[in-house]
């Protein structure tokens, strides 16, 4: 089983690279539905084996919200937000996509870096999976950091939250039943104030792009 | 009680909702916050009878000690008096046409909300519900911070949502590595159970835990404050309407606050020391204060100003419990209290003085003496009491801290503590001491008082801090030395 | 009955007593808000008794030297707060110096608060002046460095409101703001050094010993006191708050100020350098003794440019500080030398000198005080002629202008002489540098009374004598009689000291004995120096008393053979020779300016002066329509010292805060995610 | 007792007495020296018994500060004749004397006598007073500093211990020390007792004047106490000058009243030796501006100055 894992860790990791190597909005969101997939896929598998081993099935159902939530319905807002406000094409990144991506594999190599030697987690096979989770959180952040658009950095923040939920299934299999609830009720939340927020903006300043509204400094 | 105190505020929402007379809702605000109050009292009662409190309902997610206890109290003593002072603000606001009474309402909603979710972060004993909480807190502030849907609050609040929100989520991978060290000691029942943590500290997994505690500080230190992850906070706090800006600094960041004690006890008690963790605590809390020396001096906005303090005094609090030492951690805890209610007090009179003015740039002010008798002698001894002047609280409280730091022989950062205060208190003087003095005040405006409730409510406070910075009654002593206790370990 | 005072005095109740009566006098001032004239007339009255008290403890506490229990005041449950209060002779002579300058300050301000009502709120006046004197009260009888350093704040914080109490002048409000400044900066050295001996004793009792704390802290501690307790006492380069604020607070609360509160200082380096740390190093002295003379000369070179009254005393605070600062730094040359006796004789000039200060500046204050209340204006050259409107007010301020130029027969000189004869025992064969530190002194003493002299003989001449400059001055009027009588005991005082020295130099010795533990008084009377220098430092080797005798009958005999050998003194009146011009009028007189100026430009390197002509032309060259002719000097320090500093620091934050708090919110993010490496590398390489 | 009223006597009625003739003295120098015949040696004596005579005019601007300042600035006078012995062979019991004491008795009348020039209101006053303000602010420390250093050297700052110990030195003026502070104390007397180079005692010209500027408004028995308490201090200070260089009592070998008569004879030469040097200083000499006196006073104090470092060069 750990090598499904394994290998899924790494698909989420190529998720990430994918979507650092988007330029267009439309395809963030779908990028991001397809890493959500995955996340969906990771915890069935691990739903299913948690079931066959003492008969729980609270993984299974936060596999089922996590579908619901994350695979099919933020995305939809996102695209119906996206929709919504005025956008026009133009160059939605800092530095150019190359660049990010070499950033990126930097991330990678700073996050084996980091954890190769921490004792407890090199024990075992959850080394790479960590470390790769890991990394697709670094790049999610870096994503943020590097998208001009309100979306952008909604979908960056996403990618996080995938990353951080990758990394609790991988480290512990699965939280405490109302903490996982918890979380993904907030991230719900959450996005859908970020979206409401994204209305705002587009109405005061006639853009989302987010590098535009720097008037609070100092 | 303690599910009074958290079922209260829920059901003042609901209330909220269903009931749409004006004054219905202040009234339901103030019966709130009062009852409230009047639950934390026997919550402290009882901590200071039994020690804790734990209800075996729902898994026994509800646990009160002596530690969170305090921070419950702050929470509840500033929201009532946010919730006096709003029924004043309000109310001007509506007569001057800045609000409607439906938004009115929601500003109760949310307002109540976020005293719940802040309740519920500090009444529970599992971790990752603190942090679902805490999460919340983001969440229902959000729109409170944006309140007045102005630019520049729109901005406030998408800086504040966006940031906070990646800080909190980078505090989750924090829990969970937590949990992971407790993989092999603690069964599922326990997970993430501090209680349970506490008492298996010296078997998890150092390394990871090292991993966790990094994590939790960014992500709760966004929260609280702390430099470099604090920059949403001067934004957030100068758009919000002032009662939230009190919430925020009077509550918000001793809640943050409370999640890095918890979770320092943990490692320490690990780790037996407090080598790893402290030397991060006294160098973030070093750049906070050091961030604010060098800001405050060329503000041009008062409530940015009071925001950039607020940065100070936190890191001031995490220098205190980096040095972990029973001193440095009563004098901690003791500035917590003692910063949120004189904090409280300034943030209240700007919002009186924001009211008289119409803005918050400090060089379009003056004459605050006449224009507003009470509120301006407030300030300016609200001022020289943030700048760590007797006989006011803050000055005790720093007096400990740095004692505690001189204590450890650690001139360095103790001399520097002293200097970077006087540097801030300077700053204060030659930016915001040109507000209260001059003639010219504008024609359109009478002077007096406009919020009546609001003044009351800041007099009592400068009362407040002016006895506690002599004398502080025995039970806040005999509560603050158990949470100290509880924090080192006995 | 005295054996009761005594026990009394033991307890330390008396000095609890005159505290609480302060607090009394403060809560009163702010009940009878509403009526000004009663709240005044009480809250001074409670204010005097309380000195009384107070005077009376001292002097008890002083004849029995016994260390007193140090006493709390109350609980206050805060970890390191002890608020106790412990006194041993040097408090107590302190609080004698206070009491003494808070009972004729009280009295005066019966009279001079009248000005204010109906106008200002006089019982809020009232409530800092009262709580003003009880936290000074306080800082001297503190029993602990956490309460010292309290009660220090507290005094600050006080005399802040007290500077801006007239707060609708704009330069008011700026000396508030510089002051409150300097002194907090000032503050937090001294906290600095409270600490240092806290982290090596483990306790803030400043009476107990210092042998824990290694030499080098010593070191420092002593730098920082010596910085703090300077911002206080307004030594050269720290001086810039002291001549704004001194001048924007109410004349009767800058006699406080200038009187006493300026000597906490001194009280503080006594106290804590040469009490706790027992001077250490050699060095320690020879700072002090520089920094003593350069505040000296040039505090006094400062006042005799200044026009404004009030400035001019002010400057002059900063010359008498100068001038004590040098008996201390002889005291601790000594002391670091081990050599008690000259040791306790500086000290001994040294506290005579504080005291002396104490009355003659505090009298000069309330006189400068009388004028304002009389003219309306702080300005002297808009003054002249007063000596005719106001005969009283003008003979005891020509007693305080002579006491402060150290003319016989007034106390400023004896606490003078009493530092020569220290500086002249402080050269000895083998230590060049502190002989010449020592001969230098001896110049600047001489050469600072000299200017002092010529600064007074300005302020008296151009303001009490001549023609009037001004119609306000023309209608002056004599002050009310408690302004009087307030200013008459301070210059009763003065002469009294002043001609029968004895008393109060054993009053000082004492003090300086249970310091150092040997009596200079003692060794005085049985010629002590016989080895050295066959002078006695005591009442018989100067005898004020004979030579003010001697003056006397000089000037009977003269009387007394003129009038025998020619006759009656025949006198004539007649108008001022005015060189066959019609009359002479006042504008003819020579200005303050005019006399200052030989001085200007013999000491321009020092001033930097500026002067602008404007000459106005009327139909014909010879006769223009005015002529305005005005000089200025340059504030070097301010110049060169304080506003690069101030400039530098705000540039800086403004370039920093745009380039941190950029606004962009990606660039916060990037802090998070930068800072979230940094830990994880640290957590990796640790 | 008697030995200190022969001190009372011989110090008031001598130098009182004495103190007038100087003044004619070195006038008659500077007569003979331009081939003159000069007014009288005694003539100062008639113009002060003429003025004790006549009626004084006061000016009505001025107050009781101007009628009693010539009986202080005579009274401080006096005082320091007594503080400076003229012989040593009379023992003072009356140990006041002190040379810090003495400048700052002086000080007194000085500050009276500036006080007093103000007083009326007149323009010369205040001239008159202004500068000399600064004069005597400039020389007041080479004075103390020059009398200390020789008070080190005595281990007294006493006056009547340095005289007496100033007998045992054998002729005090080759020793560098001694000179450099000679020479000091020269220039502070030439501008104490405002003689040219500094002031010009004889001309009322209010470009030069300082002294007799603030003299102007007096006249009658006022103005004679003046000129005498200026004599007086003229005296008092050449007194010091000859007493502590040319000591001279250690030469007499007897003892008793003919032994003080002798010492006081040889003492009216010195003064007459003293008187001279003025006198040709002041014929060879021309007033200096006002505001080159600073370089003369400067001159004077690096002497005294010099003269301490000798000290302790030649280890006292």
């Amino acid at each position: 089983m750990t090598n499904y894992l394994d290998a899924l860790s790494v698909l989420l990791l190529v998720s990430a690279f994918i979507l650092m190597g988007n330029k267009r909005i439309g395809s963030y969101i779908k990028t991001f539905q397809f890493q959500s997939a995955l996340v969906a896929l990771l915890t069935g598998i691990i739903g299913i084996s948690s079931f066959a081993q003492d008969g729980r099935i609270d993984v299974l159902i936060i596999c089922a919200v996590v579908i619901g939530i994350k695979v099919l319905f933020i995305p939809y807002l996102l695209k119906k937000t996206y929709a919504k406000v005025a956008y026009r094409v133009e160059k939605d990144f800092f530095l150019n996509i190359p660049i990010l991506v070499l950033i990126c594999c930097l991330m990678v190599v700073f996050s084996y870096f980091s954890f190769a030697e921490t004792m407890g987690i090199n024990t075992g096979t959850i080394n790479n999976q960590i470390v790769n989770s890991f990394s697709v959180i670094l790049i999610g952040l870096l994503f943020m950091i590097s998208r001009k658009k309100a979306i952008g950095q909604i979908v960056g923040f996403l990618v996080i939250e995938n990353g951080i939920f990758v990394t609790a299934l991988f480290a512990t299999h699965g939280m405490p039943f109302i903490v996982d609830m918890g979380i993904l009720m907030d991230i719900l939340v959450a996005v859908i104030i970020m979206g409401i927020m994204v209305f705002r903006i587009d109405e005061k300043f006639g853009s989302i792009n987010v590098d535009n509204i720097k008037d609070l400094r100092g | 009680m303690g599910y009074v105190l958290l079922t209260v505020p829920l059901l003042a929402v609901v209330l909220f909702i269903v009931l749409k007379k004006k004054h219905l809702q202040h009234v339901i605000s103030v019966a709130a916050s009062v009852t409230m109050t009047i639950a934390a009292g026997f919550l402290t009662w009882a901590v200071l009878k039994g020690g804790f409190i734990e209800y075996s309902a729902w898994g026994g997610f509800f646990r009160v000690d002596a530690l969170s206890v305090i921070v419950i109290d702050i929470v509840v003593i500033i929201s009532l008096m946010t919730s006096i002072f709003s029924v004043g603000y309000l109310e001007n606001e509506i007569k001057h046409e800045k609000l409607t009474t439906d938004r009115m309402r929601i500003y109760y909603v949310l307002m109540h909300a976020f005293i719940f979710t802040m309740l519920l972060a500090l009444t529970v004993k599992n971790i990752g519900i603190m942090w679902v909480a805490i999460e919340a807190t983001t969440l229902a502030s959000a729109f409170l911070v944006g309140f007045y849907n102005g630019k520049e609050a729109i901005e406030a609040a998408w800086k504040y949502i966006m940031i906070c929100s990646v800080g909190i989520a980078i505090a989750l991978l924090g829990i969970i590595f937590l949990q992971f060290s407790s993989l092999a000691v603690l069964d599922s029942s326990q997970f993430l159970d501090w209680t349970a943590m506490i008492d298996h500290a010296t078997e998890l997994q150092g390394p990871t835990l090292r991993l966790a505690f990094i994590f939790i500080l960014v992500g709760f230190g966004t929260k609280a404050g702390l430099a470099p992850m604090h920059t949403w906070l001067p934004d957030a706090h100068s758009q919000a309407p002032s009662p939230i800006s009190t919430l925020m600094s009077g509550v918000l960041l001793n809640g943050s606050m409370y999640g890095i004690i918890r979770i320092v006890a943990i490692v320490n008690r690990s780790f037996g020391n407090s080598m790893f963790v402290g030397r991060i605590l006294i160098a973030v809390g070093i750049l906070s204060v050091v961030t604010a020396a060098v800001f405050i001096f060329s503000q041009k906005d008062y409530k940015r100003l009071l925001a950039y303090s607020s940065i100070e005094h936190m890191g001031i609090i995490a220098i205190a419990i980096g040095f972990f030492t029973p001193v440095s951690l009563f004098g901690g805890l003791l500035h917590m209290i003692n910063h949120s209610f004189t904090k409280s007090m300034l943030f209240l009179s700007t919002g009186n003085i924001l009211q008289k003015y119409n803005t918050r740039e400090i060089s379009k002010i003056s004459g605050l003496f006449k224009m507003l008798p009470v509120t301006g002698v407030v300030f300016l001894l609200g001022l020289f009491a943030i700048g760590g002047t007797p006989p006011f609280s803050v000055f005790a409280s720093e007096i400990v801290v740095i004692s505690a730091i001189f204590q450890e022989k650690n001139f360095l950062v103790g001399g520097l503590l002293i200097l970077l205060l006087a540097i801030i208190f300077t700053g204060i003087v030659v930016t915001l001491f040109k507000l209260f003095y001059g003639t010219d005040i504008p024609k359109e405006t009478p002077p007096g008082e406009l919020n009546i409730p609001g003044v009351i409510v800041i007099v009592l406070l400068l009362g407040i801090i002016t006895v506690m910075g002599l004398y502080i009654p025995n039970e806040l002593r005999i509560l603050i030395d158990q949470a100290v206790e509880i924090v080192i370990g006995g | 009955m005295l054996l009761v005072l005594k026990n009394i005095g033991e307890q330390n109740n008396l000095f609890l007593a005159a505290v609480m009566l302060y607090l009394i006098a403060a809560v009163f001032a702010l009940a009878l808000m509403k009526h000004h004239k009663l709240c005044n007339l009480v809250t001074n009255t409670i204010c005097m008794a309380a000195a009384l008290i107070g005077i009376a403890a001292a002097i008890l506490r002083i004849s029995t030297d016994t260390i007193l229990t140090p006493v709390t005041i109350f609980e206050s449950r805060i970890t390191f707060l002890f608020l106790e209060i412990k006194i041993d002779q040097l408090s107590a002579f302190f609080v004698l110096c206070l009491s003494v300058l808070v009972l004729c300050v009280s009295i005066y301000s019966i009279g001079y608060n009248s000005h204010y009502y109906q106008k200002r709120n006089v019982g809020f006046f009232n409530f800092l002046y009262a709580s003003f004197i009880m936290s000074m009260l306080m800082v001297i009888i503190s029993g602990n460095a956490i309460f010292f350093y309290l009660s220090w704040e507290a005094m600050s914080l006080i005399s802040y409101f007290l500077v801006i109490f007239e707060s609708e002048h704009e330069e008011n409000r700026r000396a508030g703001r510089l002051y409150i400044i300097m002194t907090h900066l000032g503050t937090a050295f001294l906290l600095i050094g409270f600490m240092i001996m806290f982290a090596y004793t483990q306790s803030f009792d400043m009476f107990g010993s210092s042998e824990l704390i290694p030499e080098m802290a010593k070191n420092l501690m002593f730098i920082c006191f010596l910085i703090g307790f300077g911002t206080k006492a307004g030594v050269i380069p720290l001086h810039i708050w002291l001549p704004y604020a001194h001048p924007a607070a109410p004349s009767n609360v800058s006699a406080l100020m200038s009187g006493f509160m300026i000597k906490t200082a001194i009280y503080g380096l006594i106290r804590f350098v040469l009490c706790y740390l027992q001077v250490q190093q050699v060095w320690w002295g020879a700072v002090i003794l520089c920094i003593g003379i350069v505040s000296a000369v040039l505090g006094v070179a400062y006042a005799i440019m200044e026009h404004n009254i009030k400035r001019l005393l002010a400057f002059h605070s900063v010359e008498n500080i100068g001038i004590i600062l040098i008996g201390l730094g002889v005291s601790f040359i000594a002391a670091a030398q081990n050599n008690d006796f000259l040791s306790g004789l500086a000290l001994v000039a040294a506290l005579l000198h504080t005291f002396n200060h104490a009355l003659f500046k505090g009298g000069l204050f309330l006189g400068a005080g009388s004028l304002q209340y009389a003219t309306h204006t702080k300005d002297i050259e808009k003054l002249g002629g007063l000596i005719h409107k106001m005969p009283v007010t003008a003979v005891m301020v020509l007693c305080f202008s002579l006491a402060i130029s150290a003319i016989v027969p007034f106390n400023g000189f004896i606490s003078e002489w009493l530092t020569y004869q220290a500086l002249f025992l402080n050269i000895n064969m083998g230590m060049a540098g502190q002989n010449i530190l020592s001969i230098l002194s001896i110049a600047a003493l001489a050469l600072s009374g000299a200017l002092a002299a010529a600064c007074f003989v300005k302020l008296f001449g151009i303001s009490f004598l001549g023609l009037p400059r001004s119609d306000d001055a023309a209608q002056a009027k004599e002050v009310p009689l408690a302004m009087n009588i307030g200013m008459g005991i301070l210059a009763a005082l003065c002469l009294i000291i002043g001609v029968f020295p004895a008393v109060f130099v054993k009053l000082a010795d004492q003090v300086a004995g249970s310091i150092l533990g040997a009596s200079v008084v003692e060794t005085l009377q049985s010629g002590f120096m016989s080895a050295t220098v066959p002078l006695a430092v005591s009442e018989n080797s100067i005898a004020p008393a004979e030579i003010l005798a001697a003056l006397a009958v000089v000037i009977l005999m003269v009387l007394l053979t003129l009038r025998l050998c020619f006759g009656k003194l025949k006198a004539r009146k007649y108008g001022t020779w005015d060189c066959g011009f019609e009359s002479i009028n006042a504008r003819m007189q020579y200005t303050a300016t005019g006399f200052s100026k030989p001085i200007r430009i013999v000491l321009s390197i020092l001033y930097r002066p500026g002067r602008k002509v404007v000459i106005e032309k009327g139909e014909s060259d010879y006769f223009p329509k005015s002529v305005k002719y005005q000089v200025w000097t340059e504030p070097i320090f301010e110049k060169y010292l304080y506003n690069p500093v101030i400039r530098v620091l705000k540039s800086g934050s403004e370039k920093m805060i745009c380039l941190v708090q950029t606004g962009s919110v990606h660039v916060y993010l990037l802090y998070i995610f930068i800072s979230i490496l940094a830990l994880m590398f640290y957590n990796r390489v640790v | 007792m008697s030995d200190m009223i022969l001190y009372f006597i011989v110090q008031t009625g001598f130098v009182i007495l004495a103190a007038p003739l100087v003044n004619g003295i070195i006038k008659k120098i500077k007569a003979l020296s331009q081939k003159r015949t000069g007014a009288p040696v005694l003539q100062m004596y008639y113009d002060l018994f003429k003025l004790f005579k006549k009626t004084s005019v006061v000016s009505d601007v001025s107050s009781w500060i101007f009628r009693v300042t010539p009986y202080i600035v005579f009274a401080t006078a006096v005082a320091a004749a007594m503080i400076v012995p003229v012989t040593t062979l009379i023992k003072p019991v009356w140990n006041t004397g002190d040379v810090i004491l003495l400048v700052y008795i002086l000080a007194l009348g000085r500050f009276f006598m500036m006080l007093a020039a103000l007083d009326t209101g007149s323009t010369f006053g205040g001239m008159g007073a202004s500068r000399e303000a600064m004069i005597s602010a400039l020389i007041e420390p080479s004075i103390l500093v020059s009398l200390i250093t020789v008070g080190l050297i005595a281990k007294s700052t006493a006056v009547f211990p340095i005289m007496t110990f100033m007998q045992t030195v054998q002729n005090p003026l080759i020793h560098p020390v001694y000179l450099m502070i000679f020479c000091a104390l020269l220039i502070v007397i030439i501008a104490e007792t405002s003689r040219i180079p500094v002031d010009d005692p004889s001309t009322h010209l209010e470009l030069t004047m300082v002294h007799e500027a603030m003299l102007l408004e007096y006249s009658g028995r006022s103005l004679a106490l003046m000129e005498l308490a200026a004599a007086i201090k003229q005296l008092v200070f050449i007194t010091l000058l000859v007493n502590l260089f040319l000591p001279h009592d250690q030469l007499i070998g007897i003892h008793g009243i003919a032994a003080i008569g002798i010492s006081l004879l040889i003492y009216l030469a010195k003064v007459f030796i003293a008187a001279l040097l003025i006198g040709i200083v002041e014929v060879n000499t021309v007033k200096l501006r006002l505001f080159s006196i600073p370089n003369l006073a400067a001159l004077s104090f690096i002497l005294s100055f010099i003269g301490f470092l000798q000290f302790f060069a030649f280890g006292g």
